[in-house]
């Protein structure tokens, strides 16, 4: 099996095969490794390649793979070519504001109708005593306010659609 | 002076701190009774405590903040003393009056010497008198913009805007122009009224590229006082401390013992009892300016206790009882070289915004000289209410170079999964030439550093693995949907391990 | 001299000691190969060197014992030395020969040294040349059961067998009489085999009751030795080591002095290099007798360490390269008390008989001076084939009366549920009076103290948990039997910690 | 539901109720408890009852539960009298030597038929570098050796039946 793996802007090849020890894995059609691969702590593995040891982090992340490699954190993901066409290109959110951060919403600056420019602040989220202000994304009008005052948000929910 | 019993200390605090509590009275053969919220029914000073009562619901001011109820609950539970930590109640004067006429032994300095340090202002105006240098700025703290907008154009910009009962970074802004002013007056008063419970905002001229460079002391109820060395503290972001360490390591030996003798005056001046803190901003030219006083045990406390091998919790306590100093400035003597790193619940490349979450894994690195006081452990939710400090790492080396190397050896060891810590950009900054040389100051923590941990990744380890994920999640037995799978394989390999065991 | 460039080492170890020697080299810089038999591929020094090689099957002898294939995968490898611990191969002259001849630096005392204080027998004979009272004994190891048998009828029951490369107990056997002496003799020789590669076994008269204290010795190439102070090891059971601390609390200044001064003058005799230990029997009139020399890092070396500011696993890199010593006797100062409590999979209710097996939950105490040196973790199955020890716990106090009370909260937060291990047993220990008095010899762990332990049940609370837990059980919503229900209700109340997230 | 609890020699009569907040527990017909019992890691638990704080180990261990109260081991059976009739008595295992120590048998001491004394040596298993010497538990005569030289055993595993 060969899948094509995607970390921000850089793209690789990769073929996996299984076999007794573990993995038998190629990297841009360079010469396989054998990868021994073991579960450890529940989402932390252990990985021996080329005769070194990392241990990773690993938990899925909706369609990609969350891992933290000693404290950096990589969102990859690994599509097998022959399913990709199957996927359904997203539309753009060019103009859709969204929390990184999981927390309340404390104050809306704006209303549903007003104009904005863009890096103007508009709505302030809350999490752990800090406020964060968080700024259109584009010039335009508030189109959409999909969240009220007090209300609870996860990391990734839509707040706010400028158009 | 008549000594005070103390055999059950109730703990009006979360997180690390009421754990490092109560292994201070675990010590002390005394007991502890934990309070928590309805998120921190789980949290580990809940499971370390002698006993644990609920408080109430997640937002501070119903559990934490309310004072009348943890009197009620101490008193209720049989307790003979209160432990503030730090934040929250713990220089709040009436808090503090309260639990002393409730009966019960307030573990920090009266509310007459709260009150003298914990309002910035009043503090500086001591200060002043007692002719140490002060940061230019307003002397009374004002409710009224127009009069602040007036004062900030008098002074000049850049401004601070600072919590008057604050600390922390809290209720904190730096402001370059008029145009910020009053959002950033609404947001630091906002901040200010969640996190202490009052509103007051006061400003002062902004000094750019300080040190941030503070001294413990230690009174007793018999007039001793003592200090214990001073924190170097620059390193920082959003006004708010990260990586501290003891020695300063550019502080000349004239200006150390200048400064800590300004600490045990400002101590004395105000009959200051158990653990304090007295901050300085400490110019290129030895020049220091007084900040403020926390009457209170300071989060960065451990580095001290590493050092000088002195329990500072277990020291408030027993001053808090009446007893002696057991030491004279004369037994307090520095070994080595400590630092301590705040494991924050936060993405570094997200500007350090707060990432709260479940902890999926979580492993403290371990070994000689290392030291984790940590308020979570794996499987623990980190609640979106409260502080995003999580653990502190601290290290003790023979020396600052020793220190370093140890310090990036035990952040190699320390491993969180589920939820984003700036682990890994502590490990920049250890690499760095400007950190390692000891010449920086507080606005050291830059963009550029912040470059630098993105471009540590390892893409091509990473790409191997997603894809032998990917290969395991497509060959699993049932399919069910990706999370059952990756259960399913995890039990798996659990029962495999079982079963290994007598091959 | 010239210096050796250390860039990769080969441990040739697993365990705590694995993992203490990857810490050091990490700290330096320098990268670690660990060597693994088939049931240590998951093992901890695994998981934390910087590369990872199997070695062999289980058995000792095919896999950390053989040292041929651990000299060939080291140069494979790259490494340009070996740590080799301690016990396995480390006190193995001819694999130290070995390993300088392949054109790897040894990191440890010249194979000459090993040789002559490793032999038992040699080293007593060097001892008492140089006027050290020795105990009483043969001098010629033997391997003929009549000719022991006679010695042994000379000298005199009670008696010691001890094997000649031996050390940690293994190998050791007290004999009370004639009847039992060739039981005896079996076993200590096949256990000396097992252990050592060598089962050649002398006796000597037991001293019953005295004190076990040793003194911690530090070399470099350039003809500087030093001493790190002593170590009391006297609380032990089946002759091994369970409870160590220093300073020993029972030991007069000029005994110590005399002590020590022995030690150094023993390094120096046969040109020692490195870390080293010289053990002695203390006796009540504070008469002392050499007992033997152990060439490597001793378990116990983390007490030292943590009363000196000392790292001597990179002291011991640090000589292995050719440097001086970075310190003089007059640099090495005791400051405060330290012990260390042996975790062992076993269980002190059976006759401290080895519980090896699968650790479902392993949580460290945590917080001021309190150190851990593990080589395990939860998940991790503790094979049958290797010694029973796990962990060290180890702790610092100001006084040995502070040092005692935090050791006592420390013991309460360990918590390993899967394997026996000797946690409650160390906190009666710590109850004891006679331990407390610091006034206790070898005799000390007795059935008395094993007897407390059981008698410390708390039944009513086991009996309110084992009702709930039965009622969960029978009330599971589906029963597919007992394990699945009660992984089913884990996984249940997991996704319930999910969905609370946001109330 | 009431449960016989069994430790040891001491019997215990728990009564079980489920509510909201957690378990309404009572022994021995005192008046019943609050207890708020919640699941930490794998299988640690945190009991809070009476106000105080506890942290015990739980696992089940055939038809006992085997119960860690910091680092003090509890066997511990409960169950529910209505089912205990159904139980059938165990036979009499007198003679038959168990090993508690999980390892391998090193030596057998004595072959079938033997005649031994009770606390005779008859068997060596060892584990850990460390040789266990094991004693007939009666007189009598070697009825049946269970295991080999070399056979690897698990804890609780019959070695030799002596009659």
């Amino acid at each position: 099996m060969t899948y094509e793996v995607t970390l921000g802007d850089t793209v690789f090849s990769v073929s996996v095969e299984a076999t007794a020890e573990g993995y038998l894995v190629g990297v841009d059609g360079k010469e396989p490794h054998q990868v021994d691969f073991r579960e450890l702590d529940q989402k932390v593995w252990s990985l021996l390649m080329g005769g070194r040891s990392y241990e990773v982090g690993l938990q899925q992340d909706g369609e990609e793979w969350s891992i933290d490699v000693y404290g950096v954190s990589h969102q990859v993901s690994a599509v097998d070519p022959r399913r990709k066409a199957l996927r359904l290109a997203g539309g753009s959110d060019q103009g859709l504001l969204k929390t990184a951060m999981p927390g309340r919403v404390v104050r809306l600056l704006v209303a549903e109708g007003d104009s904005v420019a863009k890096g103007q602040p508009i709505i302030v989220v809350e999490a752990m005593k800090m406020e964060n202000e968080m700024k259109a994304p584009t010039d335009g009008v508030i189109k959409n306010i999909r969240v009220e005052e007090g209300q609870a948000v996860e990391a990734g929910a839509a707040l706010i659609l400028v158009e | 002076m008549s000594l005070s019993t103390i055999s059950r200390v109730l703990i009006a605090n979360r997180g690390e701190i009421a754990v490092r509590v109560v292994r201070a009275c675990a010590e002390l053969g005394i007991e502890t009774v934990a309070v928590f919220s309805e998120p921190d029914r789980e949290a580990l000073h809940v499971r370390l405590a002698t006993m644990a009562i609920p408080i109430g619901p997640a937002n501070p001011s119903e559990s934490y903040l309310n004072g009348e109820k943890l009197i009620r609950l101490g008193l209720e539970a049989g307790c003979d003393a209160v432990h503030p930590g730090y934040g929250f109640l713990s220089e709040n004067a009436d808090f503090a009056r309260a639990v002393t006429n409730s009966g019960m032994v307030w573990i920090g300095p009266s509310p007459e010497a709260i009150e003298a340090m914990g309002s910035k202002t009043g503090a500086r105006t001591i200060m002043e008198a007692a002719g140490v240098p002060v940061v230019p700025g307003t002397l009374g703290p004002s409710k009224d913009f127009e009069a602040l907008a007036a004062k900030a154009n008098d002074i000049g910009f850049p401004i601070m805007l600072k919590a008057s009962a604050g600390g922390g970074g809290k209720g904190m802004r730096l402001v370059q122009s008029m145009d910020e002013l009053e959002r950033a007056w609404d947001a630091a008063r906002s901040e200010a009224a969640k996190s202490f419970g009052d509103d007051t905002v006061y400003l002062e001229k902004a000094i750019i590229c300080p040190r941030h460079v503070e001294v413990q002391v230690l009174a007793d109820t018999h007039g001793n006082v003592i200090h214990l060395h001073e924190r170097d503290c620059s390193v920082q972001r959003r006004h708010q401390k990260v990586i501290e360490e003891t020695p300063c390591p550019v502080l000349q030996e004239d200006t150390r013992q200048a400064m800590c003798a300004v600490a045990v005056q400002a101590a004395k001046a105000v009959d200051y009892v158990g653990a304090g803190t007295v901050e300085f901003l400490l110019g290129d030219d030895g020049s220091f300016y007084f900040l403020e006083m926390n009457t209170r045990l300071q989060v960065e406390h451990p580095i001290t206790e590493m050092v000088t091998g002195v329990d500072l919790a277990k020291a408030q306590i027993w001053v808090a009882m009446g007893h002696p100093l057991k030491w004279s400035q004369e037994d307090i003597e520095v070994t080595g070289h400590a630092m301590e790193f705040r494991i924050y619940a936060e993405d570094p490349s997200a500007g350090f915004l707060p990432a709260p979450g479940l902890i999926q894994v979580y492993r403290e690195p371990c070994g000689p000289w290392i030291r984790v006081d940590s308020g979570v452990y794996a499987g623990f939710e980190v609640p979106i209410h409260y502080d995003p400090m999580i653990a502190k790492l601290v290290i003790w080396g023979r020396t600052r170079d020793e220190c370093i190397e140890r310090s990036d050896r035990a952040l190699r060891e320390y491993r969180i999964v589920g939820i984003k810590t700036p682990i890994a950009f502590f490990r920049h900054v250890l690499k760095n030439e400007e950190f390692r040389s000891g010449v920086y100051n507080t606005s050291f923590v830059t963009r550029e550093l912040l470059d630098e941990v993105k471009g540590e990744q390892n893409p091509e380890l990473a790409a191997v693995v997603a894809a032998i994920a990917q290969y395991r999640s497509d060959h699993a037995p049932k399919a069910k949907g990706k999370a059952a799978e990756a259960e399913s394989m995890w039990k798996k390999d659990a029962r495999f391990r079982g079963v290994r065991r007598w091959s």
